[in-house]
């Protein structure tokens, strides 16, 4: 019950995009069709949801003041939290790799679509960002697995929604200043406005 | 994008004063009519979050500057010697190095703003104005240059998103730079707007001020 | 530019030095500074519960002066040692891990406050609590006075709470409103104190265990109360104890 | 009417191309407009005559779809105010008199700011037509505030609203998101303090309200039980004889200014779907969603809000108004058949969800109908993805 | 007989003005015109003739010079008297003054037993020559079909039910020779089916029933029904890549007459319409006739609009104008030119709309009411403001708004995945009667086809 809370809470109330903004270089960029932005989305969810707990056990295990422990007890002093960012970007980019791999072999359409965004992934903030909340926040092993998907979904959901808002607001009559990036801004922040209905939702 | 497409090393017969009108360029085209985050669409993604209040975002600004500015020189001075094939991991390595530098500063001679900007310091890394000026200048350009385009970057950034905390903080708290400005001149009970505090705030002000410049300069997006 | 398979090798191990280096020379440069604003953090904080601090106090005198730090159990018993037999420094216990344990295994850390005059003197009790805002994590400090009853004072800190709603409780303003307040009722029963819905702004209103609410914020303000309440019950052994003394 | 006619004809000089005030023309041309209906024929090719319906015409029947509910609001701003201050009225004309001194001041500060100031500045810079859309929108942003809404809340509410959620999309027809919400979401997050429901929602003037008054809304009181523990329908009928099942449904309840009588928004429903002019579709679907999932709360029953009988949703809060004349707009809404089912389904469902299992929110209609306007266009896509795989199915069999 | 086809969604527009069941053979045109205007696809028209030529009917007048092997030929006899040109000098009117004897050009007999011998191409060449080809309009695009495809299948609507449509009982009362020969001149050209799609509300006209080697469908509804796309999208809908071919029972006449006679016989009776008629009848007369001579003494009034076709897909022809080579329909309508005081609140019973709303009460009369409708827009244009109306007049699976507004964007795929390859102007006509918004649909949708067909 706590996990599926946490899920909803990740999906829902801590939404990437509406409550930290993360994730918005390609939340821009990449929300034109509602096709890639499904695609994206999709390869997003993979990623988190891999590199979450992966970057948990790191830190657990190897970063964390006393975390080398294992290894012997004369290293429980140690404390290699000063490579976390390191650790994790590299991390994260090994997975963006593992995933255009995957892709490439199972779907060369969507991979011919999405090529030129997969590398952005890496610089996706909410990746990054996914693995330093989970740190900050203490959770557990599966709490960070759960957390990692459902942010994955909740960043997915706001950029399949906001591409479908695109695609009909092609018929628009923007105007010339809020054009692309201006539109898409306020977008953002009216969809923020009614993605709020779930804060506090307890199930 | 390839270091190869983008702008060609210039070359130069004579010894350019250090301040040239092309080198004035690089810092002022950034700040206005090729503003990273109003025009390029980059870096919203860890600076909007700090917005709430100017200190935070002040702080926020001057480890962007500070990053943005020495990955540039140190990618630029090593971008011969860099292997192509790995040259993101080595970019975000740098990046990576220079914000785990700052972010241990912060902890060490600011603690409570560090509490306060928490994950957000570590965001640089992903902040896509860096990793885009460090492929579309720094690997193809001079030390000196680089240093110039990531001050002309990092100083477009922050006033913008410094731009749009003043707002978020005058009409979202009333105050500015924490100092109480509307208590201060009497309007001691200026309702505070619970939305520019909000994320949605931010939007908010960041789309007008988008508006605002665009329509100014007369840029329009296809 | 193809680089021979070695070249980047070498390259990587070069880069993987250098950077490591600049790590951990950062690291073990910045240590010592990083502990010591950490503890003048914590201690700040601690102290904030039952004084106005301002930036030029030299927080850490005051609190070596006044502040005598002890840890209890569930039962309100003092313990030295944890589980595993090592000390423990009541500056040191991780709150949010022992939250995640059973109550009566926690352990407990108790600030006392002394006597500026006669440290000797306990003059307050400051007891660290944590709790679910609306968002996300809420902690805070509540101060009792001597005679384990009255609320000296609090202070309270938020990881998301919204801003200018529930992020209120970190104010000033919403803080001075539990000062005097009482936590036990005439029959002596551990009552703790609620914050009201609703903002009414006039003290003459609440009764000694109310508190008045943060118009916007019930929801934090209901975290808040469970949060206080909670942590009252877990060191209730210790006050009762203490109290008659 | 030639003499009108001629009146404008004149009047239209100055606007008109290379004249003073062309900057000015399409201020001038509402005008023009409303007054007469231009002398405008049919192209040279195509269609030679044209059903007799405008926009205008089509706004102006959801408008008169509105009356009932918005008379029948200022009734009861009145009525709720004599009851609160302890007052007996004279005469029913004093009910309706303190009604009309404190709505028509927030329908003429909306008009001012949203149509006037706001959307007048875009069609002068902008130089497009002024839209009917606001005629509409002018009414619903009053109808959706509580009566003790400050005027300047109104006014920044208008601005905002028609300027981010309407003129930056290009104006009437453009819209993503339903502008009158937006109006009550903007104040619902901004002014948190006066319209969430914390604070009575009577009007009271310079008065305090007589001893035992609570003025809390029926919502409000269901969301309490949640605490009390006590039974919904028990707790309502304890609170006030005026909280029955019948009175609830006619409305003589403290709430928003349109939204408290059912019976009223029925009537107004009724027009809209006889016009054609309001999706039945959406209307029934949103108060089936409602429903089904109360019942499926009531399986639940965890807590006695969770028990409250399912018609009770229907009739309590703004679900009604909500979803005849909100959700129902043609601009925001679902654009296909299929998708108007599912859209209203979700509206529903999302409503009573938020109700009672979001203790944040009391009221979720507006929410869900907004979370919905964003979510309307996938909907369709989908909708839309399906035909279009139809025919290309057919294509390859 | 196949199963009856029952399609709910449409709108009858019930004008006053219908034609009464008599052909009058009294009134002659002076002048009858080829117009390159009505044949859609049209891109490089050339006048063949100049001012002064004599021709006789059945001489070629006019070819495109991208398909010049098809010929438009000249309805009467008699001399060129006018070329008109427009801006650009794009060619609008070849004017013939006719003989007051005609004089056919002569093409090759047959029997109809003969018929079957012929091949493809001999009728083919025929049929170029003797200016019957441009009766074939191809779908997609709704353009005279082209030579060279085989379609899937031909199709022929054997009913009219536009406004004040005329009735097929009466124009081609007793063509049925004619119409058989020109379905086996037809069936040539296909592998598929001839399909005739009939009333299935009324008597099966004779000549449809008796017709050989068809396939006769019902359908019943409301307008569109009788239009030859929607019927298609029901019975064998065209896909991607697919040709169709659709035929009027007139081209199939004219066809047939063409290998019968051995001329071109641009004879057809017309319908001449609507409230400002004093006595609606038909006339017989040629095509392309110029229509002063119908209308002279018999209007109630001047100040009306001369409309060549019918009121939803019709144009403008202006008093002095000549009908077109396909219609057979002329429809007179008052003039909307008048300034309407309030006249967008102001309730009436007398306008007629699709919708309901506000002060529009004509869904209060009866079913039977007939509407004077005149010219005038009823508003003014708007942006598109979804009511859900246009679906509710598209009785097909094609999601009419979603269409528009891809073509309006001009993304090509959307529009191909949207249908459009399916619809010509006349099936979304409807569309744009009943636009609260007050857009041209049938420009939009031309506009589409065109970007289609040549980008």
């Amino acid at each position: 019950m706590e996990l599926f809370n946490l899920g909803i809470k990740s999906i829902f109330i801590d939404n990437m995009i509406f409550a930290y903004f993360l994730g918005m270089c390609s939340f821009l960029a990449v929300s034109k069709k509602v096709s890639t932005a499904i695609g994206l989305g999709a390869a997003v969810v993979f990623v988190l949801g891999i590199t979450v707990p992966v970057d948990w056990l790191v830190q657990e295990y190897i970063l964390k003041e006393g975390a080398l422990s294992w290894i012997s007890p004369q290293f429980a002093e140690m404390n290699l939290e000063f490579l976390q960012f390191i650790m994790f970007i590299a991390i994260i980019a090994a997975m963006v790799q593992l995933v255009e791999m995957i892709i490439e072999k199972f779907s060369p359409a969507l991979y011919g679509s999405l090529g030129i965004f997969l590398p952005l992934i890496a610089v996706n903030c909410a990746i990054l960002g996914a693995s330093l909340f989970m740190v900050q926040r203490d959770y557990t092993l599966a709490e960070a697995s759960v957390y990692g998907v459902g942010s994955g979904l909740g960043w997915m959901f706001a950029i399949v929604a906001l591409a479908a808002v695109r695609e009909k607001l092609k018929y628009s009559n923007v105007p010339d200043g809020l054009k692309g990036l201006g539109i898409t801004m306020i977008i953002t922040g009216l969809m923020g406005i009614a993605f709020k209905s779930f804060i506090g939702i307890a199930i | 994008m390839s270091a190869e497409t983008l702008e060609k090393p210039v070359e130069k017969a004579v010894k350019e004063p250090l301040f040239s009108k092309r080198r004035r360029k690089f810092v002022t085209d950034p700040l206005d009519d090729d503003n990273p985050v109003t025009i390029q669409v980059l870096g919203i993604c860890s600076a909007l979050a700090v917005t709430v209040k100017m200190e935070p975002t002040l702080i926020m600004s001057i480890a962007v500057v500070f990053v943005i500015v020495f990955s540039n020189l140190i990618i630029s001075l090593i971008r011969n010697t860099i292997p192509g094939r790995i040259r993101i991991i080595v970019q975000l390595g740098v990046i990576a190095t220079l914000v785990t530098v700052v972010s241990e500063v912060l902890k060490a001679y600011n603690y409570p703003m560090y509490k306060v900007l928490g994950a957000f310091v570590g965001l640089i890394i992903t902040n896509c104005i860096v990793m885009g000026r460090l492929e579309a200048f720094a690997m193809g350009n001079k030390a000196w240059d680089s240093v110039l385009d990531g001050m002309g970057s990092g100083f477009g950034y922050a006033w913008v998103i410094l731009t749009v905390s003043f707002f978020r903080e005058l009409f979202g708290s009333g105050t500015v730079f924490d100092f109480p400005l509307f208590e201060k001149i009497g309007l001691a009970n200026f309702p505070t707007n619970g939305l520019m505090v909000d994320s949605i705030g931010a939007f908010m002000i960041l789309a007008i001020i988008i508006w605002v410049q665009r329509t100014r300069n007369g840029y329009v997006e296809n | 530019m193809q680089r021979s398979n070695t070249y980047i090798l070498v390259f990587t191990a070069i880069m993987t030095v250098i950077i490591g280096g600049i790590l951990s020379f950062t690291s073990q440069f910045l240590g010592p500074a990083q502990k010591k604003s950490i503890e003048l953090d914590t201690k700040t904080s601690i102290l904030s519960a039952v004084m106005q601090l301002s930036k030029k106090d030299d927080v850490l005198g005051i609190y070596k002066q006044r502040i005598r730090s002890v840890v209890v159990d569930y039962n309100g018993n003092y313990i030295e040692k944890d589980r595993k037999g090592n000390p423990i420094v009541a500056e040191n216990v991780n709150i949010l891990k022992n939250y995640k344990m059973d109550p009566k295994e926690r352990e407990y850390p108790v600030y006392e406050y002394m006597n500026a005059d006669d440290t000797t003197q306990i003059e307050a009790y400051i007891l660290p609590m944590y709790g679910a805002g609306l968002w996300d994590a809420i902690y805070g400090y509540v101060a009792l006075e001597k005679d384990l009853n009255t609320i000296k004072g609090a202070s309270f800190g938020h990881v998301s709470e919204t801003p200018g709603l529930g992020a209120r409780i970190a104010t000033q303003e919403i803080q001075e409103r539990f000062k005097g307040k009482t936590i036990f009722d005439e029959n002596g029963n551990l009552v703790s104190v609620t914050m009201l819905k609703g903002e009414k702004k006039d003290p003459s209103l609440f009764g000694p265990h109310e508190i008045d609410g943060m118009s916007g914020a019930t929801l934090t303000g209901k975290g808040l109360n469970a949060m206080i309440k909670n942590y009252l019950g877990y060191y209730e052994a210790f006050i009762k104890k203490n109290k008659h003394q | 009417m030639k003499f009108i006619r001629n009146i404008v004809e004149k009047a239209k000089v100055p606007f008109e191309k290379g004249g003073k005030l062309e900057k000015y023309h399409h201020l001038f041309e509402t005008i023009d407009t409303l007054l007469f209906v231009p002398n405008q024929t049919t192209g040279q090719k195509g269609v030679q005559v044209r059903d007799a319906v405008d926009l205008k015409r089509f706004m102006m029947t959801v408008i008169i779809a509105l009356v009932p509910a918005l008379l029948f609001g200022m009734y009861n701003v009145g009525y709720q105010y004599y009851k609160a201050v302890g007052l007996t009225p004279a005469s029913s004309w004093d009910l309706w008199w303190v009604g009309i001194q404190r709505v028509v001041p927030i329908i003429i500060v909306t008009y001012v700011f949203g149509l006037f100031i706001t959307e007048f500045a875009f069609t002068v810079i902008r130089k497009h037509p002024i839209n009917e859309g606001f005629l509409v929108s002018g009414i619903l942003i009053p109808m959706v505030m509580p009566p003790t809404i400050p005027l300047w809340q109104v006014a920044i509410a208008s601005v905002f609203a028609v300027t981010m959620a309407k003129e930056a999309f290009g104006g009437t027809g453009m819209n993503v998101l339903n502008v009158a919400l937006v109006a009550r979401a903007f104040l619902y997050f901004a002014y948190p303090g006066q319209i969430s429901g914390d604070q009575v929602w009577v009007y009271l003037g310079n008065h305090t309200p007589v001893d035992g008054f609570s003025g809390a809304t029926p919502l409000a009181l269901a969301a309490q039980t949640l605490e009390t523990g006590q039974n919904v329908v028990a707790s309502l009928a304890a609170q006030s004889a005026d909280y029955s099942f019948a009175n609830l449904f006619y409305g003589l309840i403290p709430g928003a200014i349109g939204e408290t009588s059912v019976l009223m928004i029925l009537i107004g429903a009724l027009i809209l779907m006889v016009t054609g002019v309001g999706s039945w579709k959406i209307m029934v679907s949103v108060f089936g969603g409602a429903y089904g999932m109360a019942l499926v709360l009531n399986a639940v029953g965890a807590n006695p809000y969770m028990a409250m009988p399912p018609e009770y949703h229907l009739v309590i809060g703004g679900l009604a108004f909500g979803a005849v004349f909100m959700a129902t707009d043609p601009v925001t809404a679902s654009q296909t058949e299929t998708g108007k089912w599912i859209y209203g389904l979700m509206i529903g469902i999302l409503t009573v969800m938020i109700r009672v299992l979001n203790p944040a929110y009391p009221e979720g209609i507006m929410l869900a109908i907004l979370f919905m306007n964003v979510f309307a266009p996938l909907v369709d896509y989908f909708v839309v993805a399906a035909n279009k795989k139809r025919r290309l199915k057919r294509a390859t069999v | 007989m196949s199963k009856i086809i029952k399609l709910r969604k449409g709108f009858d527009i019930n004008l006053a003005g219908k034609a009464e069941h008599k052909v009058s053979d009294s009134q002659h045109a002076n002048t009858y015109a080829v117009k390159p205007t009505d044949f859609i696809g049209m891109q490089r028209p050339k006048a063949l003739v100049a001012v002064g030529d004599i021709v006789k009917a059945g001489t070629p007048v006019l070819i495109d010079k991208k398909h010049e092997d098809v010929k438009y030929v000249a309805p009467v006899s008699g001399e060129i008297v006018d070329i008109k040109r427009g801006e650009k000098r794009k060619l609008l009117e070849i004017v013939i003054l006719a003989d007051k004897t005609m004089e056919f050009e002569s093409f090759a007999k047959y029997s109809v037993s003969d018929l079957a011998k012929l091949s493809k191409d001999e009728l083919k060449e025929q049929m170029f020559k003797g200016g019957v080809w441009p009766n074939i309009i191809m779908r997609p695009y709704g353009v005279v079909a082209d030579a060279n495809d085989s379609p899937k299948a031909i199709f022929i609507s054997g009913f009219d039910t536009s406004p004040l449509a005329p009735d097929y009982n009466v124009i081609y009362k007793g063509e049925e020779q004619a119409f058989q020969a020109g379905i086996q001149v037809l069936k040539k050209f296909t592998e598929g089916a001839i399909h005739i799609n009939v009333n299935g509300a009324d008597e099966v006209n004779p000549i449809f029933l008796n017709a050989e080697g068809v396939q006769v469908n019902k359908f019943i509804g409301k307008h569109p029904v009788g239009n030859v796309g929607v019927q298609i999208h029901h019975i064998d809908p065209i896909n991607k890549g697919d040709v169709a071919w659709t035929v009027q029972p007139a081209g199939v006449i004219q066809i047939g007459k063409l290998f019968l006679e051995g001329k071109f016989d641009a004879s057809k009776i017309i319908a001449l319409t609507g409230s400002e008629v004093a006595n609606p009848q038909y006339f017989k007369t040629y095509g392309g006739a110029a229509v002063k001579a119908f209308t002279q003494g018999n209007l109630k009034q001047e100040h009306v609009r001369y409309v060549s076709g019918n009121v939803l897909t019709g144009e403008n022809i202006g008093q002095e104008g000549h009908l077109g080579f396909y219609t057979n329909q002329f429809t007179i309508l008052p003039e909307g030119d008048h300034f309407q005081f309030m006249g967008w609140i102001a309730p009436t019973a007398k306008k007629l709309s699709f919708h309901r709303a506000f002060g529009l009460l004509s869904f209060i009369n009866s079913s039977n009411k007939e509407y004077v409708l005149d010219t005038n827009m009823q508003g003014e244009p708007r942006a598109f403001v979804q009511t859900g109306a246009f679906e509710k007049v598209v009785p097909m699976d094609i999601y009419p708004t979603h269409l528009l507004k891809a073509i309006l964007a001009e993304d090509f795929d959307e529009m191909e995945a949207l249908g459009l390859y399916e619809i010509i102007e006349e099936d979304f006509a409807l569309c744009e009667f009943i636009d609260v918004s007050k857009h041209n649909v049938q420009a939009i949708v031309r506009e589409g086809l065109d970007l289609l067909q040549y980008s």
